[in-house]
Parts: C-alpha cells; sequence; structure tokens
C-alpha cells in the first residue's frame, strides 16, 4: 500500500456566495498538482474535492465522508474559518493532519493550536501589524477611521492595524462596523469623520467593490488604505479606477518581482487568464507545503505523527510568497509585502512598494505577552502603550 | 331568421363519474322568461353550470341563437351575450360594489343593446349607490344579491341567466326585481330564472320546466302549473 | 444639522432603490396574490444580463431594457406553464418559486464564475452634486427620480384603468370571473410579465449602487419581502411609502444605533406588524 | 315579569363612518320565538354577529340568561348555550357532512382539548351526527364531500350544524333561504318540534313561514328597531307595512 | 386511510431499526441520524404549515436556539448534559410561546414575515452577541452526553439515540394531529370563524399548535448540538429555516409522512448527490419544480395519487360543480 496513492481530501466551496474563492482555491491546488505531474515524493497524489456550501453543518459532514468513507492521509481546506471551527474538534479526535488554505482566525494557531492543523496562508492580522507601522512611519499619518466587515475576520485585521498603528503614535478617531451584507455602505460613508488622515478599509468578498465603488461615488478624496482582501487580485481584476491608489498588505501580491513568482504567476494566467489572489495562492501554498512534508518524510504518511511533525517544520525558501518556515504554533513565518494598486499595461495590479521580511504573526510582540493580552475582537482598544 | 336565444336538446351533465343531468332538453324563445324549477338538488344549478361552460355536459344540440356553444371556455360564451347571476352570489368580495359592477362591464355594442349602465343599476338599487365604495365582501347577503343581479346585466346580455335571484331578498326588492324582469323581457331580452319562490316565478315566467332528479318532469306554458294544481304539488311540494 | 440632512438624502436614496426593488413583487403579490419568492433571483439575474449586455458594448440604457425584457419572458413562461396550474396553492406556489430561485442563483454562478462585479454607471450621472456644504451623489438622485416616475406609472396602471380589478376579480373566484368574460388566462402571464421585467430592469438599475455578487437574491428577497408587508399588502402606495420609511429607519438607524445594524430592518417590522397585522396601508386582510 | 334569554341594550356598531347597528334595544324571554324583520342592510345580520359575538360592539350592552357577555368571546357565548346558523353558508367545504356535524359536537365536549386520541375512535359522535343529519333529510349525503352537494343541502347543513349543539339561544339567519318547498315544510316542522325550552331568534324574509312561527317581531330599519310587539300588532301596525312590505 | 397508514408504520419503524446494519459504513450512518434529526424539525413545522395552515419562514429559530443554549450551558456554564438539555428544551419552549404570542396577531403572509422577522433577529442577536455565542465564529468544544454510560460518540449508538427521539415525536405528531385537538387545528385553518362559533377558541388552539411545534424543533435543535457538536448563526439563519419549509411541502404538508420523505430528499441531495454533482443546488430546484408539476400536493400524497391512478382506479373531480362553498369560505375569510 505504501507506494499507492496518497489520498488528499479538498474542503472548498462550490456552491453559494463563497463560491468564487472555492473556484480559485481549486484553480491553485490543481495547477500545484499539475506542476509535479500528480506526483509527490514518488507517490500519486489522488486529490478528493468536496463542496461545502459555505456552512458548517455540511463542512463537518464533508469532512466526515473524507475521512471515514475515503479515508483520506491529508485534509486541505476548508476555506472559511468558522468552517475550520466547526471541524476543530472533529480533526483532534479523528487525528488527520489538516493544511489551511485560506482559514485565517487567529486563535486557530494561537489560543487553541491544534495539533493536527497547520496554516498555509497569514493570520488575519499578521499582515496588518506592519501596515499599521507603514502608515505611521512612511505615511505619516496621524487620524485614521476604519471601517471593516462585521465578523471576526474584520474585527481581527482591524484590531491588528490599530495596535501598531498607536503603538507608533497614530490614533484612531473612529470605527464603523457595517455588517456583511449591508447593502447601501451610504449610511456610513458619509459618517467618516472629514477630518481623518486616511481610511483603513477591511473588507472580504465582494464587499470591497461595492465599498470601494460606492466611496468614490459620494466623491471621496480621503485615501484608503485596504486589508489584503479589500484589493485582492481576485477581485481586483474586475474593479475600475475607484480601487487606484489602495495601499494594501498581504503577506503576497502578483506583483512581487521574484522569478519564482514571476513563473507561477505567468501559470496561472496561462491557465486560467488572471492573476492569482488570497486563495489561488493559498491553497497552491497549501499544496507546496504538503510536498515539501512529503518529501521529508520520503511520502510515507503511514506514521502520522512523524508526518505532522514534518508539516509542522515545513521550510521552503523559494516560494511566490518568498521564503516560508512554520512557527512552533502551525503558523507560517514570512515576508509581508505593502502594495499600491496601479494600472500597468491595462490591468489593475498590487505593486510592491515595500517589504518586511520574516514577519511572524505575534509581529515584533513577545509570543506569551502577545497571548496573555487581550483578544482581537470587536471592542478592542489596545494599542498605543509604549514599548 | 328568428333562432331561438337558447336551445338545450338532449344535454347529459357530470361531476367527475356521477352523472347529475339525463337528456335533457329545452328552449327558450326570444323576449321570453322561462321558469326552471325543481326541488333541491334536482340540477338546476347543474344545468346552468353547463349552459356557461363551468360543468362538463355533452348535448345532441347546444346552441345560442343558433351558434353552437358546446365546449366554448365561459370566457366566449360570455362574450357571445351570456348573463348569469350565479346562485349563492359569488360577487368579488374583495372588489368594491363600483369594482364589481364596472369590472365586467361592456359598453353598449350590438344593436338592440338591453345591458345596464352604471345609472340603471343605481337606479334599480339605490341600496348600492350608497354603498359604492365598500368592500362586495362585507355587504349584507341581500345587497350582494342586488350586486350579483346589476354586475350581470351590466355585461349587457342576450340571454340572461338568474339562479334563485330572489334568495335573501327582502319582498318589496323582490317585487323591484320582478317588475325589472318583466321589463326587461318586454325589451326582449331573454331569461332563464331558476326559482324556489313559485309566486315570484308564476308572476315572471312565460313557460315553465319543472326537473326532478336531472330529468325533466313537467315542461309546457306557465298555465299549464298554475291550472294542473296536484302536479305542481307532487313535484314541488307547493301546498 | 447637516448629519440629518444627509442621512435624510440616504434614507430616500436607499428607500427609493428599496421601492425599485420590491415594486414587481408588489404587483405581482397586490394583484395575484402570489408571493414570487424568485424576485430575488429575477432581480439579480436582471443585473448580470445588464452587465453581460455592457461587457459586449451596450450602454446602460440598453442594458436596462435587455435585463428587463430577459426576465420578462422568464417570467411569463414561469406563469404560463407552471403558476396558473397552481391557483390558490400557497404552498407549491413557494416550493416552485423557490425552486426556480435556485436554478437561477445557481445558473448564475454557473454563468459568470461567481466572482463579484461592479456595474459601471453611465457617465452622464456619474460625480457628484453639491449645494452648500452638501455632497450627494448624482445617480442616487437619478435614483429617486425613477421611484417617483415608477410608482406614478404604475398608479395609473392600476387605478386608472380596470386591468387591476379584473385581475384581483379572477383571484377572488376565477370560475366567476371568467364567466363574466374576464380572460384572465390573458391577464395574468401580462401582469407577470410586467412584475418580473421591474424586478429584471431594477437590478440593472441598482447594479451601479449593490454591484452584481452571488448572493445579491438571498440579500434582496427578504428586504423585498419587508416593504411589501410592512407598507401592507396589496397597497401600491404602501410599498412606496414602506419603502421610504424603511430607508430612513435603515440610514438614520445604521447611524444612530449601530449595535441593532442587524436588527434594524425587523425590528421594527415586528413591531408594526403585532399592532398592525395588515401593514402600515394595508387595507385587505390577506 | 319572567326571566330574559337574551337583553340587548342600547346596542351600537359603525362601520368606519356608517352605523350599522343603531341603539337597538331587544329583549326575548326565555322559549320565545322571535321574529326579525327588515329591508336588506337594516343590520339584522349584524345584530346576530354582535349578540354571537363575531364583533364587538361600538357601544350598548349584551346579556345572556342574565350575565353581562358584552366583552365575552365568541366561543364562551357558545359555551353559554348559544348556536347560529350563517346567512352566508360557512362549512368546512372539503370535509364530509358527518365530519362537519362531528365538529359542532365535539366544539361543547371537553374532549375537545385531547391532544392523543383518535377522533375516528369516538363512534359515538359519528352516530349523533348521522341521527343529527337524518333530521334535515341529508342522511343520505352523509359521507359527501360538501363541495359535492347542492345549495339547498348545504342550507340545510347549516341547520344541522346548529341543532347539533343543542342550544338555549338558537339565532337562525335565514334559515329557509334557497329551500325548496318540500324542505321548506320539512324545516318548518324541524323548527316547531324544538321544545320551548329553547329560545329561538329567527331571520327570514319568507313571509308566510315567518309569521306563523313568530311569537313576537322586531322590524329593523336602516341599524335602528321601528317597530317591537306581538305578531298581531306588528303586522298591524302601518310602519311594518311602510319599510318592509313596501307600497 | 389508518390501516394503510398502519402498514406504513410498521414496514418503516422495522426499516429504521436495520438502517445501521444494511449500511455498514458509519459515514452513512451518520447521514441517517442527520436525516433523523431534519425530519424531526420538518415534522415539527409541518404542524404548523400543514394542518394549521400557518407558514412559517422562522423554523430554524428553534434548532439554533436550543442547540446554542445546550452547548453554551455545557461547556461555558459548566452545566450537566441532562440538566443542560432540560433547560435547552424549556426555554425553547418558552420562546415558542413568546414568538406564538407575536406572530399569531396576524395571519397568512403577515404571520410569515413576523416568524420570518424573529427568526432573523435570533440570528442577529447570535452573530453580533459575541460574548454569549462566539459571533460568527460559533461555539463548540461540546462533548455528547453518556446516557446509562452508553458513548454516543459512536455512530450507530448516536444512531439509535435519535432514532428513539425521532420515534416518539412521530408518535406524539401522529396522534395529535387525528385527535379532537388536531382536528380542530385544521379547523381553525380552514373556517376559524365558524369554529369560534362552534366553540373553538381558535387563537389557543393554534397558539398551542405553535408552542407543540416549537417543542418538537427543541428536541430537533438539541440533537442537532449532539450531533454537530457545534453551532454557529448558520443554524439559526433563514436558508435554514427555508429548507425546512420546503422538506416539508416537497414531501407533502399536512400528512404524516411527507416530512420525512422530504427530509430524506434535501439532506441526500445537499450531502451526498453533491458529491457527485457539482450542479446539485440547480439540480435540488429542478426537484422542486417537478414536483409541483407532476404532484403539486407533495410527493407522499402525489405518488399515492398516482399508483391509484395506475391502478385504474379513476380520480374524482377536484373541485367543479356549483361550488358556492369554496366561494363563500372565501367571502367569509375576507369579510371576517
Ligand atoms: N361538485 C359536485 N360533485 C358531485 N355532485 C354534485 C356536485 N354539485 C352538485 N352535486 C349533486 O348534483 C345534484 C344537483 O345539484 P344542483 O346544484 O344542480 O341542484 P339544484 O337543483 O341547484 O338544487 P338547489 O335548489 O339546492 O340549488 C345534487 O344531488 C348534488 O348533490
Ligand atoms: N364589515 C362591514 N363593513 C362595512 N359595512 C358593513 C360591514 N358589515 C355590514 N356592513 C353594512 O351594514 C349594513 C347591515 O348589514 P347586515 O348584514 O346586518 O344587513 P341585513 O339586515 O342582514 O341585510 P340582509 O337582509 O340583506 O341580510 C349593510 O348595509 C352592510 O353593507
Ligand atoms: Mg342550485
Ligand atoms: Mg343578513
Amino acid at each position: 500500500q505504501d507506494n499507492g496513492p496518497i489520498k488528499v481530501g479538498f474542503l472548498t466551496v462550490k456552491s453559494g456566495a463563497l463560491a468564487a474563492g472555492g473556484r480559485q482555491m481549486e484553480e491553485g491546488l490543481k495547477l500545484c498538482v499539475d506542476q509535479h505531474d500528480g506526483k509527490m515524493a514518488g507517490r500519486k497524489i489522488d486529490v478528493i474535492t468536496a463542496d461545502t456550501a459555505g456552512q458548517p453543518a455540511v463542512t463537518k459532514t464533508k469532512t466526515q465522508e473524507l475521512v471515514e468513507r475515503d479515508n483520506v492521509d491529508v485534509l486541505i481546506g476548508p476555506l472559511a474559518a468558522f468552517e475550520a471551527l466547526a471541524i476543530d474538534d472533529y480533526i483532534r479526535k479523528v487525528k488527520v493532519p489538516i493544511i489551511s488554505p485560506s482559514a485565517a482566525a487567529e486563535d486557530l494557531t494561537q489560543r487553541k493550536p491544534n495539533p493536527w492543523f497547520v496554516r498555509a496562508v497569514g493570520t488575519s492580522a499578521q499582515a496588518h501589524h506592519p501596515l499599521g507601522e507603514y502608515a505611521a512611519k512612511d505615511l505619516g499619518y496621524k487620524k485614521i477611521a476604519i471601517i471593516a466587515d462585521d465578523f471576526a475576520f474584520g474585527h481581527e485585521i482591524a484590531s491588528g492595524f490599530q495596535r501598531v498603528f498607536k503603538d507608533n503614535g497614530g490614533e484612531i478617531v473612529q470605527k464603523l462596523w457595517p455588517p456583511l451584507n449591508t447593502a447601501d455602505y451610504g449610511s456610513y460613508i458619509t459618517q467618516i469623520d472629514p477630518d481623518v488622515d486616511a481610511v483603513f478599509a477591511a473588507f472580504a468578498g465582494g464587499n470591497g467593490i461595492k465599498f470601494l465603488g460606492q466611496y468614490r461615488n459620494y466623491g471621496m478624496t480621503k485615501p484608503v488604505l485596504g486589508s489584503m482582501t479589500t484589493v485582492d487580485e481576485g477581485i481586483l481584476k474586475n474593479m475600475g479606477d475607484e480601487a487606484l491608489g489602495v495601499i494594501s498588505a498581504g503577506w503576497y501580491s502578483a506583483g512581487i518581482d521574484t522569478p519564482t513568482n514571476q513563473a507561477f504567476v505567468k501559470a496561472v494566467r496561462k491557465a486560467y487568464g488572471s492573476d492569482p489572489g488570497y486563495y489561488t495562492v493559498g491553497a497552491y501554498m497549501a499544496c507546496q507545503f504538503l510536498n515539501n512534508a512529503l518529501e521529508q518524510v520520503h511520502g510515507d504518511v503511514s506514521d502520522k505523527q512523524a508526518f505532522m511533525k514534518a508539516l509542522r517544520n515545513v521550510n521552503i525558501d523559494k516560494s511566490p510568497y518568498g521564503p516560508v518556515k512554520i512557527d512552533d504554533y502551525g503558523q507560517p513565518i514570512m515576508d509581508i509585502e505593502i502594495r499600491k494598486v496601479e494600472k500597468k499595461d491595462g490591468r489593475l495590479q498590487n505593486t510592491v512598494i515595500k517589504t518586511y521580511p520574516a514577519v511572524s504573526q505575534f509581529w515584533t510582540y513577545d509570543p506569551k505577552k502577545f497571548l496573555a493580552g487581550p483578544v482581537y475582537s470587536r471592542d478592542y482598544d489596545g494599542g498605543g502603550e509604549k514599548k | 331568421m328568428a333562432t331561438d336565444p337558447l336551445v338545450l336538446d338532449g344535454l347529459d351533465a357530470f361531476y367527475g363519474d356521477s352523472h347529475v343531468l339525463h337528456d335533457l332538453s329545452l328552449r327558450v324563445r326570444a323576449g321570453g322568461v322561462l321558469g326552471l324549477l325543481g326541488r333541491n338538488g334536482a340540477g338546476k344549478s347543474t344545468c346552468i353550470g353547463s349552459i356557461v361552460g363551468l360543468v362538463r355536459a355533452k348535448a345532441r344540440e347546444m346552441t345560442l341563437y343558433g351558434e353552437p356553444i358546446q365546449g366554448l371556455s365561459p370566457e366566449r360564451i360570455s362574450q357571445k351575450g351570456v348573463g348569469v347571476v350565479p346562485q349563492g352570489r359569488r360577487i368579488f368580495p374583495s372588489l368594491t360594489v363600483h369594482e364589481n359592477l364596472t369590472v365586467a362591464a361592456r359598453t353598449p355594442s350590438r344593436e338592440g343593446w338591453r345591458g345596464w349602465s352604471l345609472e340603471d343599476a343605481f337606479s334599480a338599487f339605490p341600496r348600492l349607490e350608497e354603498r359604492r365604495r365598500q368592500f362586495a365582501g362585507s355587504l349584507s347577503g341581500g345587497e350582494q344579491q342586488m350586486l350579483a343581479i346589476g354586475r350581470a346585466l351590466m355585461t349587457g346580455p342576450r340571454l340572461l341567466l338568474l339562479d334563485e335571484p330572489s334568495e335573501g331578498l327582502a319582498p318589496q326588492i323582490v317585487a323591484e326585481v320582478a317588475r325589472v324582469l318583466k321589463e326587461l323581457s318586454r325589451t326582449g331580452l331573454s331569461i332563464v330564472l331558476v326559482e324556489q319562490n313559485v309566486k315570484l316565478a308564476m308572476e315572471v315566467a312565460d313557460d315553465v320546466v319543472i326537473l326532478n332528479n336531472g330529468r325533466v318532469a313537467h315542461a309546457g306554458p306557465v298555465e299549464s302549473i298554475q291550472t294542473d294544481g296536484e302536479l305542481v304539488e307532487q313535484l314541488l311540494g307547493v301546498y | 444639522m447637516n448629519f440629518w440632512v444627509i442621512q435624510g438624502l440616504n434614507g430616500l436614496a436607499f428607500g427609493s432603490l428599496l421601492f425599485i426593488l420590491a415594486a414587481g413583487f408588489s404587483l405581482i403579490f397586490g394583484l395575484m396574490r402570489v408571493a414570487n419568492l424568485a424576485h430575488g433571483a429575477f432581480f439579480m439575474l436582471g443585473a448580470y444580463v445588464g452587465l453581460s449586455a455592457i461587457d459586449n458594448g451596450m450602454n446602460f440604457w440598453v442594458a436596462i431594457l435587455i435585463g428587463g425584457l430577459t426576465v420578462c419572458v422568464l417570467g411569463g413562461v414561469m406563469e404560463g406553464l407552471i403558476l396558473r396550474r397552481l391557483a390558490g396553492q400557497p404552498l407549491a406556489q413557494v416550493l416552485v418559486t423557490l425552486g426556480i430561485a435556485f436554478i437561477i442563483a445557481d445558473g448564475c454562478l454557473w454563468l459568470w464564475s461567481g466572482d463579484p462585479r461592479p456595474l459601471p454607471m453611465p457617465s452622464e450621472l456619474q460625480g457628484v452634486l453639491r449645494f452648500g456644504g452638501l455632497i450627494f451623489p448624482k445617480y442616487r438622485l437619478f435614483v429617486v427620480v425613477v421611484a417617483v416616475c415608477l410608482a406614478g406609472a404604475l398608479w395609473l396602471l392600476l387605478e386608472r384603468s380596470r386591468v387591476g380589478a379584473m385581475i384581483r376579480a379572477g383571484v377572488d373566484d376565477m370560475e366567476m370571473a371568467r364567466v363574466m368574460g374576464i380572460r384572465t388566462s390573458l391577464l395574468f402571464p401580462l401582469v407577470f410579465c410586467l412584475g418580473s421585467a421591474l424586478a429584471g430592469a431594477g437590478g440593472v438599475l441598482a447594479g451601479p449602487i449593490l454591484s452584481v455578487y452571488p448572493s445579491m437574491d438571498t440579500d434582496m428577497l427578504p428586504m423585498a419581502l419587508v416593504v411589501v408587508i410592512l407598507g401592507g399588502v396589496g397597497s401600491l402606495g404602501g410599498a412606496f411609502v414602506g419603502a421610504l420609511v424603511i430607508g430612513f429607519i435603515y440610514s438614520y438607524g445604521q447611524a444612530l444605533v449601530p449595535d441593532l445594524a442587524y436588527v434594524i430592518l425587523f425590528l421594527p417590522m415586528v413591531l408594526v406588524l403585532t399592532i398592525r397585522p395588515t401593514g402600515l396601508f394595508g387595507r385587505r386582510l390577506v | 315579569m319572567s326571566e330574559l334569554a337574551l337583553d340587548v341594550d342600547g346596542l351600537g356598531k359603525n362601520f368606519g363612518g356608517l352605523p350599522a347597528v343603531r341603539d337597538v334595544v331587544l329583549k326575548v324571554e326565555l322559549g320565545e320565538r322571535h321574529l326579525l324583520l327588515g329591508p336588506n342592510g337594516a343590520g339584522k345580520t349584524t345584530l346576530f354577529n354582535l349578540i354571537a359575538g363575531d364583533i364587538r360592539p361600538s357601544t350598548g350592552s349584551i346579556r345572556l340568561f342574565g350575565r353581562d357577555v358584552t366583552r365575552m368571546r365568541t366561543d364562551q357565548r357558545t359555551h353559554m348555550g348559544v348556536a347560529r346558523t350563517y346567512q352566508i353558508i360557512t362549512l368546512f367545504a372539503e370535509s364530509t357532512l358527518t365530519h362537519n356535524v362531528v365538529m359542532s359536537l365535539t366544539g361543547l365536549s371537553r374532549c375537545r382539548f385531547d391532544p392523543f386520541t383518535s377522533l375516528d375512535r369516538r363512534t359515538g359522535f359519528r352516530e349523533r351526527a348521522r341521527e343529527v343529519l337524518a333530521t334535515v333529510g341529508l342522511e343520505h349525503l352523509a359521507d359527501r364531500k360538501v363541495s359535492e352537494t347542492s345549495y339547498g343541502e348545504r342550507r340545510r347543513l347549516e341547520i344541522a350544524m346548529a341543532m347539533a349543539q343543542e342550544p338555549s339561544l338558537l339565532l337562525l339567519d335565514e334559515p329557509l333561504a334557497g329551500l325548496s318547498a318540500d324542505e321548506r315544510g320539512e324545516v318548518q316542522r324541524l323548527l316547531e318540534s324544538i321544545p320551548r325550552s329553547v329560545t329561538i331568534v329567527m331571520i327570514e324574509h319568507d313571509m308566510d313561514v315567518a309569521l306563523a312561527f313568530a311569537d313576537r317581531i322586531t322590524v329593523m330599519q336602516r341599524g335602528a328597531v321601528v317597530v317591537e310587539g306581538n305578531r298581531a300588532e306588528v303586522v298591524a301596525d302601518p310602519k311594518t307595512k311602510e319599510v318592509y312590505l313596501g307600497h | 386511510m389508518t390501516a394503510r397508514s398502519g402498514v406504513w408504520l410498521v414496514v418503516m419503524v422495522v426499516a429504521l431499526v436495520l438502517v445501521p446494519v444494511l449500511i455498514g459504513s458509519p459515514f452513512y450512518v451518520n447521514l441517517a441520524s442527520q436525516v433523523l434529526i431534519y425530519a424531526i424539525l420538518a415534522m415539527s413545522l409541518n404542524l404548523l404549515v400543514g394542518f394549521g395552515g400557518l407558514t412559517s419562514l422562522g423554523h430554524a429559530a428553534y434548532l439554533g436556539f436550543a442547540a446554542y443554549v445546550t452547548i453554551y450551558l455545557t461547556t461555558l456554564a459548566g452545566f450537566g448534559q441532562f440538566s443542560g438539555a432540560l433547560i435547552a428544551l424549556v426555554a425553547t419552549t418558552g420562546l415558542a410561546m413568546l414568538f406564538g404570542f407575536l406572530a399569531l396577531r396576524a395571519s397568512g403572509l403577515g404571520f410569515l414575515m413576523i416568524t420570518l422577522a424573529l427568526g432573523q433577529i435570533l440570528w442577529g442577536l447570535a452573530f453580533r452577541w459575541v460574548s454569549l455565542t462566539g459571533g460568527d465564529n460559533g461555539l463548540g468544544g461540546m462533548q455528547r452526553p453518556h446516557p446509562f454510560g452508553i458513548d454516543l460518540g459512536d455512530p450507530n449508538a448516536f444512531y439509535y439515540f435519535a432514532l428513539c427521539f425521532f420515534l416518539v415525536a412521530f408518535a406524539g405528531i401522529a396522534l395529535f394531529v387525528r385527535s379532537p385537538f388536531g382536528h380542530s387545528l385544521r379547523g381553525s385553518r380552514d373556517q376559524p370563524r365558524r369554529m369560534r362559533a362552534l366553540g373553538y377558541n381558535v387563537w389557543f388552539v393554534q397558539w398551542c399548535g405553535f408552542v407543540y411545534a416549537g417543542f418538537w424543533g427543541a428536541i430537533a435543535g438539541i440533537l442537532y448540538a449532539y450531533y454537530n457538536q457545534f453551532v454557529s448563526p448558520h443554524a439559526l439563519n433563514l436558508m435554514t429555516s427555508a429548507e425546512t419549509l420546503l422538506m416539508v411541502i416537497a414531501g407533502g404538508a399536512g400528512t404524516l409522512f411527507g416530512p420525512i420523505v422530504g427530509a430524506v430528499l434535501v439532506v441526500v441531495l445537499k450531502n451526498v448527490v453533491s458529491a457527485y454533482i457539482a450542479r446539485w443546488v440547480m439540480l435540488l430546484g429542478a426537484v422542486f419544480v417537478m414536483i409541483v408539476l407532476f404532484m403539486p400536493e407533495g410527493l407522499v400524497p402525489g405518488t399515492t395519487r398516482w399508483t391509484k391512478l395506475a391502478l385504474g382506479r379513476r380520480r374524482r373531480a377536484a373541485g367543479g360543480g356549483p361550488g358556492e362553498a369554496t366561494g363563500t369560505a372565501a367571502v367569509q375569510e375576507r369579510s371576517s
């Protein structure tokens, strides 16, 4: 059996609101597997895809299906944080290694780290700590208004940004939390304090498009700082000039000018005709992690413990992200790019304007202290305490 | 050529598989009033229903002014000039009185138009004018009956079918209805009148057909029953 | 001061948008007593079709037309083939309209890949108007105007013609309506087409503000329902005023009591309906 | 004076602007046969609806068997012994005639709250129901669906359902409307056979039947009582002719 | 009628007991448990929709609420399994009492909207009241109980556990709808005005029906909590309510077996078929449309009708004839 195929259970979303992200994840994964000709460490890779419909209950069933019926060796997925949390206990129980290509919930690798869990993307706040510093130091902003999707992802991003921005002497004058399914941001946009230096907008999915469109439509001229997902390549391709000039931070940008990444971007464009974004690269990297771990164990996944250990010390120095290694909590330490939306030969892209090397999910804080501190939440008011 | 307004010959009517009317034949003369009598369950309403195309029926002949109407949709039959006052009123409850009257009204078209205008309806039943804007569903029983009559006449029929129009009407309104019907038939409107109120029927009708268990039990000029007491006695139970 | 005015304008604009969204539903439900739960999907489909029209180089106004027509045809077919057999069977209507909503939603996901898309607004309506200290987007004022015209037009159709009464008669008592010579078989599909067309065109019209995205239908349907029921079923005026009321509640509410943002639509509705079960302006019992 | 079954005092009901019933005083003694006359739209049915509790009065009070019921729910009044028929037929169209009557039997029995034992098991009700149907000559249709019966047949079912409740105050709203002569006679005999312990108030436009039946008569017009008295007085009264019989 | 459904009953019970034996794989057994849970929910909703004529679009409220309370109490508030479940049951039934008061102010679409709104409000609370509910991340970490030392972690054990509740629920509801009270619920749907005149307190009857439905909803919710050991706002949202309603209608509202069939249909399509057909949502929609086209009254009554037809028995004309009664029924509703 040892040289039979390795079964990879892939939890994605093919129906409902989150389907776009799910599709991009699928593309990323497929590309990676194809690049390895469907073989890793000498063993065939056999991907079994399941549609979670973006619903926790279904996610659980699908995970059971993959684990109990198809008995997969490793899981990649799921897309949303609440899905990952819905199966957290189950994963601990059945002890199947799982690589998260997207779900960014902080506590998965912080206060409740799951021994069988490793993440191939940043935590919600990981990229936005540096952005806070950049906004204060390089851009010299003093007062900023935050507007963010009112759910855990948004809360965590906003809190991370706020913390570091305040640490660097900035001031958050106002926080607006439009619900996820807000139809009309008009009444929020018109609330934005006229004498802020800039607006930090943290949106996920299609809300970035909606917000930026309405923001410009209201003739707002204040510069916009964005979260990684606000101007993610996945939606950037459909945006118009409203996105121009938005400065955001992320652990990835199609604009990263390394041979590895350019090759990757070219491959993605060739295969799917668009730039890779959050989900595409996330799944792609999850697959690279898998590959790296498999090489370490020479394709032998029969010893789960060993395999998991390998996953936990994945170490890749050349990847679309740049160099990546994993910390003790199963969270990658990687370069963070500050990106600016520009128009390059007709299409919008996130041009890298600065890079913070080897950023941890704890930024420059001491993990112990960090974890002891307050959780990043809707009414987090940390930051600013002189260090 | 003077063809009769309505000719039914060998009519059989069914509800699902229950056979309700058997070989029924009748004929309405131009400007004549045909009284259709019979005790409960005799088949009167079914007969009306078959004429207007609501009840599944087949007949050897079923013609309106010579045109066959068998198998036509209720709409078409109505457009050929058949007006109905159904049993139990069946006015449109969520429409106002005014809407009920106008919703299906036709404007004078054919020469020899005998239909009503809104004014006619209101002058015949002043009560309705007082209630113009009220939802018909909240009208009193009798008011609904008046409304049903007005509604039918405002479609300007050539043949009018009334299924117990006097039900729930106070005596003076019954008298009014009788007057109206006689008036209309004088102007040449042909009428089929289903009635339990035999007095009214005898007052208005020229001919009568008495049904019993879905069969014609007696047919003839109205005098034929005025004279022949015990026949009526046995068919209608009038004392 | 300024705050109240600008949020008032926001409310007005959003209310108008809601009316445009709900008009078709209100028309169909008010007249035919059919709760078309595919309305949200129709709205979204219209938006997507309009989007493709624009992608293929047509201008915004043509896109509205095409979006409207496509959905109009769809609605007509739906009435003619399915709904007409279901008169007086509300449950079957719920099942089939939701079923069709599923099909449309998944179909859009299939055909348009599920990527959220902005719908570009016509150049002549871009930019903002300034009066005094106030800034307000042209396009939103345009939406207000459209809503008012639409309300007027529908009012004329329903109150100044017999069509409305004829259809309600058909719903009250189909048999009698036919016996009275009312051509329900012709009128019902027409109304349904009109209502659907409004949904489709509304989708395109709302596109520049809402953008076009997969879960648009499920986001919008409840809003349409709220508008129609809160306003009072069967009264178009009710729907209009209801939409505006909700628009104001929405924009002031979100600004003043952000913590209630999630229940801002539904809390008022529960209050209104428990006090006035027929809605603010409901005349007829449902 | 003997005890009153029904004592309506200064009763009024407005619909929007329109007073459908105005300041009506109506006293009906136990066991009395009382007739309500009046032109169409006089307010007779509305008065019934007020007495039965279907609608709340705008003014005035209603006493049943000496007890004030003005604010009492319909079903509570029913349990005090009120039963009524509807002028505009109100039946369970898709159920059998038997089941219609069974419903009116269970309505008054405690077992209506029983959520567990099957109703079909309670054969007692069904037999009783058939007996009642027989009294109005419908036994042959007992298992037919109401929607498959003729109008007159439904009329009689209306009466049967009220009779099944064995009321002590019976409100009949045009019970004879739509009945053919024979059935009319039948129902009339049925009504006459009702023991005097039962008080009956009836609305009827068929003069011959109505007058033969009534002890006392109240004539209404435009919501108000115009004439009230025993049969002879009322028939003699010119106002009766004027407002009701016309010309 | 009773005879035939009696046979059905035996068949069903035997089949249900054999399920784990017939399908070895724990995955399918788990699926079966889910079907049972949703079937209970659908049956309880059917009480309102099918028998009470009260179309509710907020039934997920009871599922979610009960699940939240159960998990919150047992994981965060340190209650025991039994007491936790009991409190959840009581609390949820209480919620139903309250919702009943509000929703029964209106009828028809008004009723539907109030239930929908109440459901959405609960959803909003669950989403927003993070300190209590964990917001969109939901609550997890729940352990399944060990009644009488049986470990419900085992799929088969849990299946039989759920099956017990399912059978009790089925019996409870089957008896209810045949009982005088059940009939009075139907009567209040068809002819409320007449019902009052017959001595029924229509409002009370409907309210009791509403609460009874809420009670079984709560049972489903508690099982849901045990099964998933996790709850998030999704359990409360409109989609869940809609799906439950669709189960009821698709299977056949107002019939005993309808909701069960509906539950099987939806759960299987969603969880199994979706593994083979990417466009399963579209398929689900198409199935609903087909059902309406060929058996608008729902799968169960529809199939019986078709089989009857197949057996050559002619179908009696629906409606037809003078049919005043239906007409006047409408009059009554509007004028009363
Ligand atoms: N929809 C139906 N299905 C089956 N049988 C029916 C239906 N409607 C009426 N019947 C039966 O057909 C017979 C004739 O009914 P019809 O309504 O024509 O009687 P009718 O003469 O109008 O009596 P009435 O004076 O009471 O109105 C009756 O025995 C009735 O029971
Ligand atoms: N819900 C209502 N809204 C408005 N007006 C109403 C309502 N119910 C009754 N009316 C009016 O009140 C008046 C009295 O109605 P009611 O039914 O009591 O008359 P009635 O004496 O029974 O007449 P009939 O002999 O025709 O049955 C009628 O003019 C009617 O239009
Ligand atoms: Mg008849
Ligand atoms: Mg009356």
